[in-house]
This record gives structure tokens, sequence and C-alpha cells, in this order.
């Protein structure tokens, strides 16, 4: 008997002390979690913007409004209306990944946490690596169980599932991230970054010597595809000799892949590479130390990679939330689908690296800025695709939305889409 | 067309070693424990131990090494709770072992949660004066970082430890007939104690690779079921140190390769190549069934109720 | 007369032979009967005991094992432990060695107290056994065996001086053996080679062979005790368990038998006899000894079961069945005698079809059995007692009453799916109450019980369906004298109701007690049949061995 | 009379004996699990959450509201069966680790049905879906199967294996030929037609499939404790040697038992895209597999006790969630939680027990 007690103990002890330290370690990281300064103005500035024209901003809910075709439902007005004192209105946030990948998710986070630097009576719910499938309908439910009155689903993967409940939910404003239809009480946006990815292939197109470019994506969906051809459109640009390679790991975050696709890169001569992945930390800095040009997506990768770094291509939806969150207040929003990018200042042009020499940073800004005032649609037919056959005619200029759906590959990039 | 698989053969070999080493560990890890008539599936966890608390520890201290050892020592503290519930409270081993990955997995996401976007210096490859300007495979093989040069060594050193040296012995003993092993004057439970955490240390040093030498970050589940493949790579080996680091060197091939194929659009299904691993082990168990059941070690078949 | 004094003479007179004439048989090896007397006693006198047991006790769950054993073991003498199954030898030998611990007694090596709690402390002090199943790991070479179990051997194994003390070993005592043979392949006297050597490198002094000649052909036997002989002369003392009276008598020194976990006598081998012995292991309280009534088999009585030149191949370290021919008529016994590892496992799988036969074909009451199912074969009517009862003849976490349905629950309860298990033991208790065996309480689970009642269990379901041919192992061991009668009886019983019996066993003196033939299985052959009448155990036990 | 009595007394003597074998693991375990809370408590408290209003609020969701014990029950469904993929072969002795595949593999199955048979009656296409979800779990199953009876390749090792193979199979499907035009190339099938949805209960996520697991573990519940074949099964789990030499038809008894664990996964499977995702996508994959594995050892694969630890786990998922939505705490902390359970709960399992 005594044995046996006595083993009970030696139990606890050790699953005890195996906790305990991961504990200390843990609290001790807790302590030091990352957060990005905000200006703690109410209405965006330019500054805010990086540069997007305040005007344009707004002018792009007020459109957004206008163009909706739905009436107000219940939802806003139960949003709309004053808040007891003392209670907090209630935003719940669902994120595909890890809240801090460094990347996709991250930007949603940090735009999460601007949120509540904004309104003082905002409380956030947040839920992290949901699978983008039915998970999402539970997680969903139990936040509106908790009170949210605005559900932010920030993966496009969730668009089938949360529309299966939108209807359930009538009292409940759902805002989803990339999906290409509106609801009564379910609208979706997205940011035109792969403005910056054209951007990016400027800088790298007059960066490569082998001529040789990279793209390291996860899974060959159309975000995706429609960064890579416009990476391929940016540096044929200046340099039409460049070729894509374009590579999947078919893993949103694994480093190890990325770190192999990156040296099998630098295997075969491939001396720019730009992706799209969560996590970057680690494919920047393997790209980094293979002597490799890397142009950034999601985050500003810039310390990481001091020689190796051009610029990149970063979420600015700290605003974005913020007029949402303030429109649906106010009552004036209506659900739609938005698309802005640079000229309302959506995304925006990472810090150059310092190996990026004055006339290539000169060409990225003004391209920049021909993006942003619209003097330039590199999507502007005509466009042939891998096997050469025309995909957009020429002169045509497609709307973002049509480049959402984007499933092919444009000539001049080698890889697959299946 | 030549040059184009030379290409090809170059990438796969620039890939081949760097996500194969920390595979390689924990297979060290797995080996020894399996010779010693037990089988631990939280391997995976582990290793997610091993590269998260060596990943903390060398951004508190900016010493690699003692990231290492703090990986080492994480790992081996995972698989004391395995050693304690299997050999001391007599638990089934596969559902521990699973268990303790996805308890390895949430202590993992729990403590490094504030170090995700932490930087650090990690482990840099050093390039072998001369090996290292072999053409082809120079710079797969000898531009890598110190714990791949120590992975190349253990292989022969392991093996060298199962066959020619008094513990080795003992412990294949115990891995073979532990009564036998008693009636030679050993103690089985500490044997096998012994090698479970010598396998969660190497597990340990497996993730601490994968953390700090081939991505210096960290994430949460950045293993990625790496640790199951190890599981699957010491049964391809038939036990044995030397053929564990071909299969290492395989499975990491069969990364490279995948990409590279990608990479001049060959129309192959990357899915396909991910099967390798697995589909290679089930065919060596299949068609070698002979020789792998000789090797198998008694213990193991008794767990794995192989003896009925 | 009673067959029991027939068979007393048969036997004794057996001995006789083999004592005083030493012509033809295997006693002719120097050492075995040519020992000086003087000189042992010599040896006796000259010092203390080398191993000395003082009251050694031990009880094992309803079983006193050991009672109060005392024993004297001198340098230079092969001294045999001479008793039947289940008479205690392996236990004793067991705490000696350290494998279990007294519940009382003490041991002493050389006149000092010496507390053996692991085999550890046993080799340390100069003990070493061979046990009847080896303690060698078939996965690792002989010198890898070997040196596990060397003391003080280098961190490094080097492997050359390793080979050199082994072959060392190996030349002075003609064992001839290639040190980096893996284990698995080497013959089973081979195997006995390497546990040799490998006591003899770790310094044993005291060897304790148990039952060593149970598993070796003759000619291995032979060279065994040649080098018993030559390791008495370098001083070892030699511990030789056995139930055989023939091989104790040719060896042997000093002769201590055991009956019932009790010391009855040791005696010097010059002061004893083939007879005086056989009375002192067998006891005198075997009064009611089993009734075998020489039938005169009337060639009419249907043949239940044939074999016609039945050959299998060899699994492991048994032997294959080798153009096996024999038949059984009904109402009679069938002995097979055998050392075992020569066939006569494979003579019940083969029937039952677990093992498959390369030639010859099996006729069970006149239909050929080929892609019979075991059930189909079962249902005609054979009942079948395994070799190793707890390993294939009961499911050991399950209770009794389960254990006795078991493969045949459909004939219990209400029949069909549904099990009723109240039912289902009413009937057991309707079946079994006329049943002469004690049988567990049927709640009881079947691994919480002693051997001898798990096959009390096996015997009882395997008669109580009063089977047209039973296929027994061994069915008395384990058992405690009386049941073992009891079960003897049964058998017979069984015969008389016109039940074929084929019996396998390694007790002589069982199968003359019941059978009407014996025939001997050697290395998969039958060497030799012996009738009713012209059956001794000493010709048994010789064609046993591969003579004639 | 006389006799009766007897029975009577024997009767009343087991079900004594039964009782006590039920409670005193029942004792052990919820001690085990109340450990496992308490520590993971301190746990909460050290990061400066209160455990006790976390525990409160989770409770009073997970048990207190149709909402939390509708999600409990919709998690169960696939736990269950998958439980019962790894019980049922458990009984006669092998161990199959390959739920998840075999879950896989039926949905894989089911979904190839529901989008390449046109059939608009759900009378006809569920069941239908059914099937071919079951034999799709069952050909997978037969695979280590077949392995193990001609190669004897050890079962654990195929169908650890063989799960991560499932895996990719199915995405080779999914990213290719089976990728849905309507999904602006996101990786799934199109939605199933209304027919090959199975109907949900009032406004809960829970669906009518429920249903299967209770009757399969009602089925098995009965097979196992009431029938010969349970018993025989039983039988060959425990000593193979003495079942053949009974006349037990052992190879048959292991291959039906490793075919039907495979059906139950792969019915699990047709059941979780036909009630929860409506269309097949490469991350339908939640563990269920592994979790139902754990789940059955947890109830050392008795169906009943199943019942009990599929329940556990599904809640602790289900509230898994809520901590990290209401005390912000990380999604994966939740495996800790499981974690600590199973090791309390088995490490306070008698060693006999934990033999079995």
């Amino acid at each position: 008997m005594n044995r046996i007690e006595h083993q009970k103990l030696l139990q606890h002890i050790l699953i005890a002390g195996c906790l305990v330290i991961s504990v200390i370690l843990s609290s001790a990281a807790l302590a030091k979690t990352a957060d990005a300064a905000w200006s703690m103005a109410t209405k965006p500035t330019k500054n805010d913007l990086a540069g997007g024209s305040p005007e344009i901003f707004s002018k792009a809910f007020h459109d957004c409004a206008a163009s909706s075709q739905f009436q107000p439902t219940a939802a806003f007005a139960d949003a709309a209306k004053p808040l007891p004192t003392g209670t907090k209105l209630k935003i719940g946030f669902i994120f595909v990944g890890s809240q801090q990948d460094l990347g996709y998710n991250q930007a949603a986070f940090n735009g999460s946490r601007y949120l509540e630097k904004i309104y003082s009576n905002v409380e956030i719910l947040r839920a992290e690596n949901i699978p983008e499938n039915a998970e999402v309908q539970r997680v969903a439910e139990q936040m509106i169980g908790q009170g949210a009155k605005i559900i932010f689903a920030t993966s496009f993967g969730y668009s089938g599932p949360i529309k299966q409940i939108v209807d359930k939910y009538p009292r409940v404003v759902f805002l989803h991230q990339g999906d290409l239809e509106a609801k009564a009480n379910y609208g979706a946006y997205f940011g035109d970054i792969w403005q910056l990815q054209y951007s990016n292939g400027i800088a790298a197109g007059r960066m490569t010597k082998s001529n040789k470019l990279g793209f390291i994506g996860a899974f060959p969906i159309p975000q995706t595809l429609l960064n890579c051809n416009a990476f391929e459109l940016g540096a044929r640009s200046v340099n039409p000799k460049v070729q894509t390679t374009f590579v999947l790991t078919n893993n949103w975050a694994d480093p190890a892949k990325q770190v192999t696709a990156i040296n099998t890169m630098a295997g075969s001569g491939i001396d720019v590479v730009t992706y799209q992945q969560d996590s970057t930390r680690a494919l920047v800095e393997a790209a980094e130390r293979k002597k490799m040009y890397v142009c950034g997506y999601h985050e500003d990768g810039s310390p990481s990679a001091p020689n190796g770094w051009l610029t990149g291509a970063v979420w600015n939806w700290g605003p974005v939330y913020a007029e949402l969150v303030g429109e649906i207040i106010k009552g004036t929003y209506r659900p739609c689908v938005m698309f802005a990018g640079l000229e309302a200042g959506w995304v925006k042009v990472a810090r150059f690296g310092k190996s990026v020499p004055p006339d290539v940073r000169k060409s990225v800004l003004d391209t920049v800025e021909r993006l942003r005032s619209g003097m330039i649609k590199p999507f502007t037919g005509p466009i042939k695709d891998q096997g050469g056959t025309v995909k957009i005619k020429d002169g045509v200029m497609p709307t973002s939305a049509q480049l959402q759906t984007i499933d092919w590959l444009m000539d001049g990039v080698i890889g697959r889409t299946k | 067309m030549n040059s184009l698989w030379l290409i090809i053969l170059t990438g796969a070999l620039t890939g081949a070693m760097g996500p194969g080493i920390p595979v390689l560990y924990a297979t060290y890890g797995e080996l020894l424990v399996e010779r010693a008539g037990l089988i631990n599936l939280g391997t995976e966890g582990s290793m997610l131990m091993g590269a998260c608390f060596g990943f903390i520890a060398t951004v508190e201290t900016d010493n690699v090494a003692i990231g290492i050892l703090a990986g080492s020592l994480a790992g081996a503290l995972l698989s004391l709770i395995y050693a304690y519930l299997v050999i001391k409270r007599h638990t089934n081993q596969l559902a521990t072992g699973f268990t303790l990955a996805l308890f390895g997995a949430g202590i993992t996401a729990y403590a490094g949660k504030g170090f995700v976007g932490s930087r650090i210096e990690g482990i840099n490859p050093v390039a072998i004066p001369l090996l290292a300007d072999i053409p082809l495979f120079g710079r797969a093989f000898f531009q890598q970082d110190i714990l791949t040069y120590v992975a190349y060594i253990m292989g022969p050193l392991l093996w060298a430890f199962l066959h020619y040296t008094r513990p080795g012995l003992s412990l294949r003993a115990v891995g073979e007939q532990a009564d036998i092993a008693f009636a030679g004057g050993r103690n089985p439970a500490a044997w096998q104690f012994g090698a479970i955490i010598a396998g969660g240390m190497l597990a340990g040093m497996g993730g601490a690779e994968l953390s700090l030498g081939l991505t210096h970050c960290w994430i949460e589940g950045m293993t990625a079921g790496r640790g199951f493949i190890a599981v699957a790579l010491v049964i391809f080996s038939m036990w044995s140190p030397l053929r564990a680091m071909v299969g290492a060197f395989l499975f990491g091939g069969a990364i490279g390769f995948q990409l590279q194929l990608q990479s001049i659009g060959a129309p192959i299904s990357p899915f396909v190549l991910d099967m390798f691993p697995y589909v290679i082990t089930l065919f060596v168990l299949t068609f070698w069934t002979g020789i792998a059941l000789r090797a198998m070690p008694e213990g193991l078949k008794e767990v794995l109720k192989m003896n009925a | 007369m009673t067959t029991l004094q027939a068979t007393f003479k048969k036997i004794s007179t057996a001995f006789y032979k083999a004592s005083d004439a030493p012509s033809n048989t295997i006693a002719k090896e120097p050492g075995d009967t040519g020992i000086a007397p003087e000189n042992t006693n010599l040896t006796m006198g000259q010092s203390e005991p080398l191993l000395a047991l003082r009251g050694i006790t031990k009880e094992f769950p309803g079983v006193v094992a050991n009672d109060h054993i005392n024993l004297d073991i001198f340098a230079g003498e092969i001294h045999v432990i001479l008793g039947e199954n289940g008479a205690g030898k392996s236990t004793l030998m067991k705490i000696v060695y350290g494998f279990y611990q007294p519940d009382s007694g003490k041991m002493s090596i050389q006149g000092e107290e010496a507390t053996i709690r692991s085999p550890k402390d046993s080799r340390q002090i100069g003990i070493g056994m061979v046990f009847q199943n080896f303690s060698l790991i078939p996965a690792m070479t002989v010198a890898e065996n070997i040196a596990l179990f060397l003391p003080n051997q280098p961190v490094f194994l080097n492997r050359r001086t390793l080979s050199g003390q082994i072959s060392e070993v190996a030349e002075k005592f003609r064992l001839h053996i290639n040190p980096e043979a893996r284990l698995g392949e080497l013959s089973m006297g081979d195997r006995q080679k390497v546990e040799l050597i490998k006591l003899l490198l770790c310094h044993a002094r005291v060897l304790i062979f148990d039952e060593p000649t149970s598993i070796l052909a003759p000619h291995e036997v032979e060279r065994l005790f040649s080098v018993f002989d030559e390791l008495r002369k370098e001083g070892y003392a030699i511990l030789f368990i056995t139930h055989k009276l023939q091989e104790a008598l040719s060896v042997a020194h000093r002769v201590t038998v055991l009956r019932h976990g009790k010391v009855i006598t040791t005696v010097p081998r010059a002061e004893v006899d083939g007879r005086s012995l056989v009375s002192l292991m067998l006891g005198v309280e075997i009064t009611e000894e089993a009734e075998n009534t020489p039938v005169e088999q009337n060639p009419l009585n249907p043949v239940v079961l044939e074999f016609r030149n039945v050959f299998t191949s060899s699994i492991s370290d048994s032997h294959g069945l080798d153009d096996v021919s024999l038949s059984i008529q009904s109402g009679e016994i069938l002995g097979v005698a055998g050392v075992s590892g020569n066939g006569q496992q494979q003579l019940g799988e083969v029937l039952l079809g677990l093992h498959c036969k390369s030639q010859g074909n099996i006729r069970l009451f006149g239909n050929d059995l080929d892609h019979w199912s075991v059930s189909r074969i079962l249902q005609s009517g054979v009942s079948y007692i395994p070799e190793d009862i707890l390993g294939m003849g009961v499911v050991p976490q399950m209770r009794v009453c389960e254990n006795l349905v078991l493969g045949e629950i459909d004939k219990f309860g209400s029949g069909g799916t549904w099990i009723n298990w109240g039912e289902v033991k009413a009937q057991l208790d309707q079946v079994l109450n006329t049943f002469p065996l004690p049988l567990a309480g049927h709640d009881a689970r079947t691994d919480s019980l002693s051997g001898g009642n798990i096959q009390r269990l096996v015997v009882a379901r395997e008669l109580i369906c009063n089977p047209k041919l039973l296929i027994a192992y061994y069915p008395t061991r384990g058992l405690d004298v009386m049941t073992a009668e009891k079960t003897r009886k049964l058998l017979l019983d069984c015969r008389a109701k016109g039940g074929a019996i084929l019996l396998i066993s390694e007790d002589l003196d069982e199968l003359l007690a019941l059978s009407n033939r014996i025939v001997v299985m050697y290395q998969g052959k039958i060497v030799h049949e012996f009738g009713y009448c012209n059956a001794s155990a000493y010709d048994i036990g010789l064609a046993m061995t591969g003579h004639r | 009379m006389e006799h009766a009595e007897a029975e009577q007394r024997d009767l009343s003597g087991q079900f004594q004996a039964r009782c006590i074998d039920l409670v005193k693991p029942l004792i052990r375990s919820l001690t085990g699990i109340g450990l496992a809370l308490v520590v993971f408590g301190i746990l909460l408290g050290i990061t400066s959450r209160n455990p006790i209003r976390i525990y409160a609020n989770l409770f009073s969701y997970t048990f207190g509201s149709t909402a939390g014990l509708s999600e409990v029950g919709v998690l169960m469904i696939p736990f269950l069966l998958t439980g019962l993929a790894a019980a049922i072969p458990a009984r006669v002795g092998l161990i199959n680790v390959g739920g998840q595949g075999q879950l896989y593999l039926g949905a894989w199955a089911a979904t190839g049905v529901a989008l390449y048979s046109n059939i608009d009656s759900i009378w006809l296409m569920l069941p239908a879906m059914a099937i071919a979800g079951s034999v799709g779990g069952t050909l997978w199953a037969a695979i280590p199967t077949c392995l193990r009876q001609w190669r004897d390749v050890n079962e654990v090792i195929s169908t650890l294996l063989l799960n991560f193979v499932a895996g990719l199979f199915v995405n080779i499907f999914v990213f290719g030929p089976w990728k849905s035009s309507g999904s602006y190339g996101y990786p799934y099938t199109p939605n199933f037609s209304a027919a090959a949805i199975l109907p949900s209960i009032g406004s809960t996520r829970l669906h009518w499939g429920f249903i299967v697991p209770l009757l399969a573990v009602t089925a098995c519940y009965f097979v196992f404790g009431r029938t010969t074949w349970g018993y025989n099964m039983r039988a060959v789990g425990g000593n193979v040697n003495a079942s053949v030499r009974r006349g037990i038809p052992v190879t048959r008894y292991i291959v039906v038992a490793m075919l039907s664990g495979g059906a139950i996964a792969g019915l699990a499977g047709m059941i979780e895209v036909a009630g929860i995702h409506r269309h097949l996508r490469p991350d339908i994959n939640l563990q269920f597999g592994t979790m139902g594995f754990l789940a059955s050892w947890l109830a050392g694969h008795d169906p009943v006790v199943l019942l009990g630890t599929t329940f556990l786990l599904s809640s602790i998922m289900v509230g898994g969630d809520l901590l990290q939505i209401s005390a912000n705490f990380p999604s994966a902390g939740i495996y800790i939680l499981i974690g600590l359970v199973f090791f309390c709960v088995l490490g306070f399992r008698r060693l006999r027990d934990a033999a079995k």
C-alpha cells in the first residue's frame, strides 16, 4: 500500500515539475508579447494610411454603403444602439493560424489590437488556429454566446461555413476578409496587396543578376496566383528576360519546408525570391544566409535580412477595421464587397533594405505612386497564361474582384497550379 | 536534358540534408528506445519541446550551446513522463505516446507564445575546407551547421555503441529478452528508463536543430509530424543507426526533389511525393518481412503483440 | 500379482542391467560407473562443503515446494538431485541461483554465510546454472551472449580477447564452438556448450544443470557426461538435476532424492541400485496404482486414427515428422515416448491441421483429413490436451467457467448466439458433479489459479465430452500424486468406454502404466514400437536416446 | 429449490462483484480527472487568470446550455465511432491506430458518391453514402489486415503509416480533379446537394447522424457482453493459441474485427462530411482518429465506458475554444489539459487494469 502511495506522490511530483518549468518559461514568455505602436487618432490620418489619402479611404466606405443592395437589418440597429454605460461592445476575431505567425494572421491580429486602441469601449474576443472548416461555426456561435455583436472572419476558407449561419444570427454583423459576395448582415472586404507584389517585381527585376526569380507559395489559391503574376509582370516591365519559378509548400507555416525551398532555389541559381507564406521569418533569414535578395510579404522583414531585403508588401488592416466598426456603430455601414489598395492606404510598402541602390528605390517608389494614383493598371490585357492562351484580352482592365478569381499563371512563370 | 537532371539533382541534394537532420536525431532517439524494447510515439512531442525550449533558452541567453542543451533537456523531461507511466505504471505505450505528442504540442504552443517574434543568431553553417569543394556533393553535405556534422558522426558511433560496448550489449539484451538480461545482472527497468531519457534528449536535439539550426525561428507545431516520420524511419532502417542515416537522407531528398520537380513544372503531384517515407517503409516491411522480423527486438514484438 | 509390482519389477530389473552390466550402454563413458568410491569419500572428507543448504523452505500458494532442505555439495563431485516431476527440484535450484528467495533457511559457501538476492549475487559467489530453457538470446552471437554474463568486462568489448578466452576454455573441455555464430542458428547441444562456457568463464565453482539431457540427442548426452567428468577432475562441483534414474546412476557420485519438497535421502552412488532408487523416488504411498488391465487388442476394433508416412517440416528447435506411420484403434491407449523436441509436438498439431504436412496422409475415423477445419475435427469427437497448458490450453484472463466452455460455447446454454452464463454454469455443474477431480469455482480468474488447478481444468474440459479420440500431452504434469492417479484412472475409464487415446509423455512409468502399445520417437522418426508385454522402461529409455 | 437458491446467491454475489468492479475504477478515474483539473487550474492561476471563474464559465456553457451540450454531442459522434474502430479490433488483440486514415477514406468515398451519383432522394443518397463510406474505411483497413495475414507485417505500424498516406491521398483529389469550379481555386469539392446532407436538429449543429454511434455502441455492448461472438472474440484476444486449438475460427474473427473497425471509422468520415462540412476539404482532420484511439484505451475498450470517455474528451475540446475566446488562452493549450487528464487517469489505474 505504502509503496503505491509513494508511487502516486512521485507521479504527481513528476507532472507538476514538468508543468512548473514550462509555466515559468511561458509566463516569462507572455510578459514580452511584441506590439506595434499605433496612433490614437480616431480618424485615420495620411500617416496611418501610409500615404494613402483619407478622402479616398472614407469614400471607399461611402461608395460601398451606397452600392450595397441590402437594407439595414436588426444587426446594425443592435450594433448601433448606444451601449449601457460600463458595458463594452464585443467584437470577435477568428484567425486561421497563430496570432503571432509573423504573417497574414499577425497582420489581422495587429489590426484587432489597433481597434482596442481606438475604441475604449470595445472588447475583442479572439480565437486562433481555427481550421477552415465547419469548426469555425462553433467558434463563431460561442463568440456570439459570449455576447459578440460583430464577427471578423479573417480567412477566405471561412466564407462557406460562416454563410451557413449568418441567417441564424440576424442580430450579428459578420465581416469576412476576402469573400466575393455579401449578404444582409455579412460584408466582405479585401486589399489589393498584389499592387505591392508588382512593385516588388520592379525591385526584383532591377536587382536580379541571373534573371531567375522565385515565388514560394503554399496552396494554388487565387490570391497566391495573382500575387505571382503581379510579381512577374512587375519584373518583366523593367527586365523582359526574367522568369519566375513558382513553388508550393502545401503548408502555410512549415519553416523547415520554406528553408528547404530557399535552399533548392539557391541550388538552381535563383537570386531573388518572394513568397506568400505565414511565419516568414525563417524564410527571409534563410534567403539572407544564401546571399539571395528577398521581396517581402505580410511583414516588414528588413531587420531579419539587412543585406538581402529589398522591399515588401505589408497589410495595414488597423484603420480598415476601425473604419468598418465605426461605420457600423454610426449605423452607416451596409454590407458589400469592398476592395481597396494603395490609394486608400489598406496596404503599404515596407522599408527598403540597405542594399537597394537609390535609382531602384526611386523607380519602385514611382511605381507605387503611379499605382496609387491609378496611372498604371498592371493587369491591362493582353496577358497570356503559361499555355499561351490569352486570358485577359487586349485593352481589358479587370476589376479587383475579377482579379481575385484568377486561377492561372501567366507565361514566363515556371510551375504548376495543381 | 542532362543538365536539367543535374539541376534537379543538385537542388534535391542541397535540399536533402536540411530537413533530414532533425528527423535523423529523432530517429536515433527512437531507435535507442525501440532497441530497449519499447515504442515511444511521443517523439513528436519531445521534438517540439526541444525546438521550443531550445529556442527560448537561446533567446534568453544568446548562447546556442545552452540552447541545444536546454532543448535536449526539455525533450528528456517530456520523455520522463512517458518513462514513468510506461515502466512504473504499465500504461499502454501507444496511447501514452500519442498523449505525449499532444501534450508536447500544448506545452510548447503555450510556453513559446511570446517568443514567436524573437530573432536569434542560430547555428550557422561552417564549410569543411577540402570536402566542401567536391563538385556535386560538397556543398550539399559539408557546408552545414555543426549539429549536422555531429549527426554524421553519431550514426557510426551509435552503431559501435550498440555492437561493441558493454552498455550497448546490455541495452540490446534488455530489448531482446528482459528476463535474461536480468539473469545477466542487468536491471531492465533501469536500462529502459535510461534509453527513454536518452531517446528524449536526442529527439530534443533534433527539435533544437530544427529551430536553431535549420530555421532560426520558433512557431508552434513547427515539427509538422516529423516525429512520426522518425518512428517510420526507425522501422525502415530495421533498427540500424547506419541505415537510419540513409533513411533520413532519402526523406530529406524527397522534399528537396519534390520542390525541385515543381520548379521545372513536372507533372507530379507533390502529395504523391509526400507519401514517400511512409510508403517506402511499408514496402520494406512487406517485402523484407523475414529480415525485418529477425532484426526487430523481441521486446518490441511483445509490445506489438507479435508473439501471439 | 498387481501390475504395480509388475511395473516395479520391470523398471528395477532394467536398472540392475544399467548399473551392473554396463555393456553397450552410455554408462560406458569414463567417470560414470568407473568412479572409485574412496576417491569420492576422500573429496568429501577433505574439507567443508563448497555449498551447504540448511533448512531451505519455500512455499507457493497451496503447495510447499521445498520443506527444510538440507544439502551439502563438495568440490570435485557430481551430485545428482533425483525426483519425479513436481518434487521441488527446480524450485530448490532457482533458490540457490537467486531467482527465488527462500521463506526460511540459509546457504553458505565454503563455510561462510551467503545471502543471495539475485542471480548476480549467486554468480559472484561462484554458482552457475544451466536452465532447461537456456538463458541465451537467439538474436545475438555466441560471444555477445557470453559477454553479457561475464563480470568486469571493459566498456569497449574487445572481441578478439573474448573469442580468445572462449576458444581457450573450449579447447580445454573439448567444447568446440564458433564465437561469432548467431545463437539462433545453433543446435540445442551447441547452445548448451555456450551455456557451459559461459559458466566456466564466470568462474563458477558450483555448476547446476537443470534437466540438461531432456533436449539432447544421445551422442550429445554422452559428450556432456564426459565434460562433467573433466570438470569434476578440475575440482568443480556439479549439481545435476534429473528425473531419469538411469542417467543419475551413470554419472553420480552421490544422489539426493527429493519427494514432495522433502529430502528423502542422500546416498553415495555405490550404496544404491536402480531398485532402491525407484522405491525412494516413487515413495510408498502409491498404493492405488491405476489398473492397466491388459486388453487383448481386438483387431476388429475400428481404427480411429491413422498416420500414413507423414512428413512435416521442422520448426526452429524441434524435429519435424519424418515418415511417421501409426494407427490407433478404439479402446486403445497408444503411448508416445520420446525426448521432447523429437517430433511428438507435431503429432497433435499436424492432426489438428495447425502445422501442415508436406507428405503422407492422415485418416480420422476413416476419412481423409485434408482441408478439415479444427472445429470440424473436434466436432467429430476429438479432444486435445496441449503440451503447454497455460500457453495453449486456456485464456488466462477468463473465468474458469468461460474456459470450461472455450470453443464450444454454442453447445451450452440455450445454444444460438445469446449467452446466459447462469444457464451455462448450471449445465456445467450438472456435467461436472460426477467428475472426480476437484475444480476451482466458476468465477475465479484462471490466471489466479495454481498450475495444478489449471491442468485439472483442462483435463476436465477435455474428458467430460467423452471423446472418441483423445490427444493427451503430459496429462498429469504439475499434478500432485493423488490427482495424477485419479487422472490416470480417468484415462483408463475413457479407454474402457471405447475411446482411443494418444498419450504423449516423458514419464516412462506413466506410459508403462497406461499404454497398450508404446511407440518411441527419435528425431522425428518412430524408431521402435513396444507391445504392452515386452515394454520395459530401460529399453524404451535406450530407444528414446537413439540406441538400436 | 436448493439449486435455485445457490443460483440466487451466485448471481447476487456476481452482481456485487460487478458493481465493485465498475465503481472502483470510476472513482480512481474521477480522482485522476480532478487532479488534472487542479493542476491545470494552477497553470491558469499562475498566468493571472482566475481558474474558478474560467471553470465556472466553462461548465455552465458546456453542460448548462443547449448550444454547449449540442456541440459536445457534435464532437462525440466521430470520437465514439473512431473509438469503436479501435475497441473492436482490440477485442481480438489487434491494435488499430488507423482510425484517422480509415475516417479519411470513408469521407473520401462518401464524397465521391455525393458528387458523382445524381440520386436526389435523401432516403437513397444518405444510405448510399454511408455504404460507400464504410466500404472506403473497410478497404483502407483491409490493407493492414492483408499485410498482417500474409506478410505478417504488424498492424500497429502499418495502420500508423497509412494514416499519413490517407490524408495525402485525399488531398490529391481535393486539390486536383474534385476541386470545385465555384471555389475560386480554393481546395474544396463542390457543396453537397441537399439530399446528401444529414439534417441538423433544431437550430443546433447537432445532426441526426448522432443516432449511428449510439446504435453502434449499443450493438457492441450486446455483442461483446452477451453473445457467443463477443465471447469468442475475447478468447481470441486473450490467447490465440488456445482458441485455435479449441476450434475457434481465429483468422475469421481477426479479419472481421479489423475490417468492421475500418468500416465504422469510415462511417464516421461519411457522417462528418455529410453532417458537418457538407463538402470535402483538406482539413476535415481534427485528430478524430487519435482522440478515438485514446478514448478507447481510456475506456479499456469497453463500449459503455467509451461513452463516458468520449464525453469527457469532447467537452474538453469544446471548452478549449471557450477557454481561448473568453480567457484568451492559446488554442493548443487545451492539449495540456487533455494530456494531464490522460496521465492522471492512466497513472491512477491499478496495475492489473493497466495490464489489459
